[in-house]
């Protein structure tokens, strides 16, 4: 298990691996933003910490596709699921690789970029811890719809769908502590119920994942 | 170690059957090779063995857990090179021993740091057999092992699959080349599925109105 | 050291954040250059020996 | 040995090393006696603005970073079509050492303008059409390297580079006309034009102009290094593969 | 040339070729976006044809490192540039079909889910109209972007952060008459602008992606 | 129509140089099999000969547009049925003949509405060699051809190719095995790259410094 996830580690960071993908991704994001709805301070501010979450989010679902295609495609997951570990393990450590790659860069680099955004003072903070207490249940659940749609070429349509309304609850909740944070106001009560979310897909994805992708290889 | 037992076994793709009553034996330090042209289900039956697919019928001992799987695509990454590929691999299989053997045995030692997107087609497919050395299980299933291998690298290959029988090891192998390995060969055409008689599907069976 | 009043901050951060890039990347070429040379005179000593 | 004969001998990366060897020392040395004597100058013994106070400090280190953030794109794609038409692998690599210090000068330029963004303009960052468009020439920058160091081959390398150097440089203009016309900003117009009224006032000046010839040293030197270096790479390169193959 | 545009419509529209991934995409950013940001049509109003371009500028994106990888990959690639047709006809034919697969579906779907982000009235005709003008660079500069990074094993990070700056242009002057359209203004100007990129990429673009490919396949 | 000539041709893949001072001719209605032991640059050779890569040294005629290249992977779309996929080839090249006759000669035509994702190797094998046939160009290069085939259609690929040189084609082939195919030989190994000799790399030629 470990290993695999060190492997998808070094993949990942190798060239064209998909490190910074997710990063690079919310980069166009933030840079783009005041491109298209205008320059004005008083118009970013406000939709700042909703702008920023979305962006991570999309971050995320963007490079879901690789958590299991990859695999699947060069045989490697035939390989995996008749090799000595469990396949609930293989999800995880995929899912960890997958957040360590995209979720844990974007919580570093998010306070930094949403001065671009002229997000007020105490948001940067709050957004960050939003951050680092949603993303793993991004990947967690973006796992899961990668092994549900491992079988078909190039899913990446129908994974981003079914992820979605998947995605809704983290993203509310998220966004909430983040605007409240910029506001002033105390997150502390979207923030417990974040990381309940986050907790909880950590408990029961990764035995659907495992169970997707066993009925996907037949 | 334990005999690979295949009991009337039916094999389909894709919804379609393909083989049925099919049945051998495989002793320790056997082989043996399949044959049967284009479409007839070699490689969905090795999926079936390898656990990879569910049987419509009769039985596989033993059970996946023994059994390793050399398929066309070798699961090898592209961006790693060969040692790295190969490290990977021992380490999941919890081998010991080091990737230096089957380095040496087909002859990858002058590519090891070599990135496998830049091999030739049968160094690729070296990459991919040598593999197979690092899982420590008893039964090899080998799908056109030698394809693209010139003449020198199949007769590595099969030296590797002789040393594999000698340690008590038994290999499945289909193919359409002479693979220069002396085993009995199980010609597929004689199990052939007849069309109208669908397993395990139980709309198949009998009209629904 | 002249006074640089209230906005001494700025001014002294930009000075050093200017002068900290610079090195950097002064120290990098220099790095690289060397380590490069380095490694071509082995390659040409095997070459030639 | 007239000029032009002299500096196209440069292509063949032999001549190059040995008319470079040179260079460089001098290079560096004249480039910090400018910088030094400029920053020491600018820094230590101007007056404050009497609207800007200290801040107008950051002048000696923002406008000449600005100015060969400017240029090095500029060097980048005269080198690129050298190489795309005249195939001289010297220019191909000169481009791709001008990349690294170019990026840094851009950088230094957002940095120093943000810092003094806050006292002046009261915020970090503000979507001015420089500002923004030097974000911008960053992306290009960023871009441009990662393509030189994804590509393996070397001339493929060379190639790609040098078409996403032309093709970028026309949407880097036409950026420069999108941004304006996006948002009117706050930032100043040129205050170096030759028409003396205008100009800052000749303390500032001088300082500055020192400061700027060294930051133009400075990259001379700093980019002639680095193709030498990316010569002695390439030759690196070439060798290896023999040995790979031997 | 006829030929290959007609190829890639029927694949694109073929299970998981990628018809509709753009346009889902875009649905799921404009979804996604009250959840963010908050419901209130004084915070979306604004916004709106700001997130709706920029939506629509990333669901292009997006489907970008389809334009010539599957190609390479299945060799198809090396046999387009040995066929009888010029490289640049089928960089102009694969830049097309990217359009009408991706492109033109947006532009269609933009002024009904504008409704959802509470854009004032006319801003739907003008939304529509800057995207039909716009849209048509986003795919030639996406592929030639494709093009510099063919060759490279999911070149996808590297192609968005090459295509990302190129993109400036385009969203401005797209955003802008958008903006224009919602708020009453005359948007002929920066439509004009657009228009004009648009057809400039036309004229250039294909001979510098063709460049790229020729390159990429030695 | 003209003959394939090959004079002194320098090949190198990825910057190193494979082979050198290759010279050798086909006529028209002639066929060359090319040899040699896995990485020695069959595949390299083939693709300057397509004019996918070009030459360090040496010239190769006619152009690439006289050429076919048949190569490992097949172009064929996973998504498209075997019909659509070799419709769209025939119509690129302007064949008016219709695809019926390929289809015949490769024992395709059960398989016409199959999607190409579903075929079996050798399926999906006879499906690449049989656009070959819809170029109409007059020389063939094919990089091992009969990989993953069975006897029967190495028989039927034998003949096709047959027919192609009696109508004045011309054929290159790399492979290990039998094709089946009465032509002369050459084998590579003979021309590999001295490595101290690396043409047309200025860096490679004299030290820097
Ligand atoms: C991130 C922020 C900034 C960036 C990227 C930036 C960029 C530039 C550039 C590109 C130039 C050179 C223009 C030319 O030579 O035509 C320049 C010059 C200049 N900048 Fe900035 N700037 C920034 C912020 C500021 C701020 C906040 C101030 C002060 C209020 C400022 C004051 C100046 C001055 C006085 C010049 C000299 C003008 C000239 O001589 O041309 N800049 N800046
Ligand atoms: N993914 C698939 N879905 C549906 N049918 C398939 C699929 N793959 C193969 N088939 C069909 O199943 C049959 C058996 O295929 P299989 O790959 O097992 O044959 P094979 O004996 O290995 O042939 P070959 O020698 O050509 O490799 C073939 O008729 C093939 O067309
Ligand atoms: N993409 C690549 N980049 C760099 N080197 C490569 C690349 N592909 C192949 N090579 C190397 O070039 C050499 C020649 O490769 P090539 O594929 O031409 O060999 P081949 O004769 O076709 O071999 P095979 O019989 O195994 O297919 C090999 O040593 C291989 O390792
Ligand atoms: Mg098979
Ligand atoms: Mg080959």
């Amino acid at each position: 298990m470990t290993r695999i996830f060190l492997r998808d580690l070094r993949l990942g960071v190798r060239a064209g691996g998909g490190f910074g993908l997710g990063l690079a991704f919310f980069l166009i994001v933030v840079v783009l933003v005041p491109f298209g709805i205008g320059p004005e301070t008083a118009r970013l501010g406000p939709v700042a910490p909703g702008i920023l979450w979305i962006g991570a989010l999309l971050a995320c679902l963007l490079s879901l596709d690789r958590v299991f295609a990859l695999d699947r495609e060069d045989g490697a997951l035939d390989l995996l699921a008749t090799a000595p570990v469990p396949l609930e393990g293989v999800a995880l450590a995929k899912a960890a690789a997958h957040w360590i790659t995209t979720g844990l860069p974007l919580c570093l680099a998010a306070p930094a970029l949403a001065v671009l955004l002229a997000l007020p003072w105490p948001g940067h903070l709050w957004l960050a811890v939003s951050l680092l207490a949603g993303t793993p249940a991004l990947s967690l659940i973006g796992a899961f719809g990668a092994a549900l749609t491992v079988g078909l070429r190039r899913g990446g349509l129908l994974l981003s769908l079914l992820v979605l309304p998947l995605y809704v609850p983290t993203l509310i909740f998220g966004a909430d502590v983040a605007r409240r944070g910029a506001e002033g106001l105390s997150p502390l009560v979207p923030l417990a119920l974040l990381g309940a979310v986050s907790l909880g897909c950590l408990a029961i994805l990764p035995f659907a994942t495992s169970a997707a992708l066993r009925v996907n290889l037949r | 170690m334990s005999a690979l037992e295949v009991r009337d076994l039916a094999v389909s793709r894709g919804g379609v059957p393909l083989l049925e009553g099919l049945s051998f034996r495989v002793a320790p330090g056997d082989a043996l090779i399949l044959t049967g042209h284009n479409g007839i289900g070699k490689t969905s039956l090795l999926r079936t063995l390898a656990g990879l697919q569910p049987p419509q019928a009769g039985r596989v001992a033993p059970g996946p857990d023994r059994i390793a799987f050399g398929a066309h695509s070798d699961g090898m990454k592209a961006t790693l090179s060969v040692a790295e590929n190969l490290e990977f691999w021992a380490g999941l299989h919890g081998l010991r021993g080091g990737i230096e053997g089957v380095l040496e045995e087909f002859d990858l030692a002058p590519l090891r740091d070599r990135a496998a997107q830049h091999l030739s087609a049968g160094q690729r497919r070296r990459l991919g057999l040598a593999r197979m050395g690092l899982t420590g299980r008893p039964v090899w299933l080998l799908d056109e092992p030698t394809v693209s291998l010139d003449a020198a690298s199949v007769g590595r290959f099969a030296r590797a699959v002789e040393r594999h029988l000698a340690g008590g090891g038994m290999a499945v192998l289909a193919t359409h080349v002479d693979l220069g390995l002396a085993a009995p060969r199980l010609d597929l055409s004689t199990f052939r599925a007849a069309p109208e008689v669908a397993r395990g599907d139980v709309f198949a069976e009998g009209a629904v109105e | 050291m002249p006074d640089l009043g209230r906005y001494a901050l700025e001014v002294g951060f930009a000075y050093a954040a200017t002068l900290i890039l610079l090195l950097t990347l002064v120290g990098i070429t220099i790095w690289r250059g060397r380590r490069v040379k380095r490694a071509l005179q082995a390659a040409e000593g095997r070459r030639h020996g | 040995m007239s000029f032009s004969t002299s500096f196209w001998s440069l292509a063949n990366p032999a001549r190059f090393m040995s008319l470079t060897a040179r260079a460089v020392p001098i290079l560096s040395v004249l480039a910090g006696v400018c910088l030094v004597g400029g920053l020491v100058w600018g820094f230590f013994f101007t007056p404050d603005d009497y609207r800007q106070g200290s801040t107008v400090k950051i002048i000696y280190l923002h406008v000449p970073a600005a100015l060969m953030a400017i240029n090095g794109w500029l060097m980048m794609l005269v080198a690129s079509l050298i190489w795309l038409v005249r195939r001289h692998h010297v220019s191909a690599l000169a481009a791709r050492a001008a990349a690294p210090v170019g990026v840094t000068m851009t950088l230094i330029a957002l940095i120093t303008g943000a810092v003094w963004g806050q006292p002046m303009w009261g915020t970090f960052w503000a979507w001015d059409p420089r500002l923004t468009s030097f974000l911008i020439l960053f992306l290009f920058y960023l871009g441009y390297m990662a393509l030189w160091a994804a590509i393996d081959d070397p001339d493929t390398a060379a190639d790609l580079t040098s078409v996403l150097c032309l093709v970028g440089s026309v949407f880097a203009i036409l950026s420069r006309y999108a941004v304006n016309f996006w948002n009117q900003g706050l930032h100043q117009g040129a205050s170096l034009s030759l028409d003396r009224e205008k100009n800052v006032a000749d303390v500032f000046y001088h300082p500055l102009l020192l400061s700027m010839a060294g930051f133009i040293l400075l990259f001379l030197a700093l980019v002639l290094a680095g193709t030498r270096t990316e010569i002695r790479a390439r030759r690196l390169h070439a060798l290896r593969l023999r040995e790979r193959m031997a």
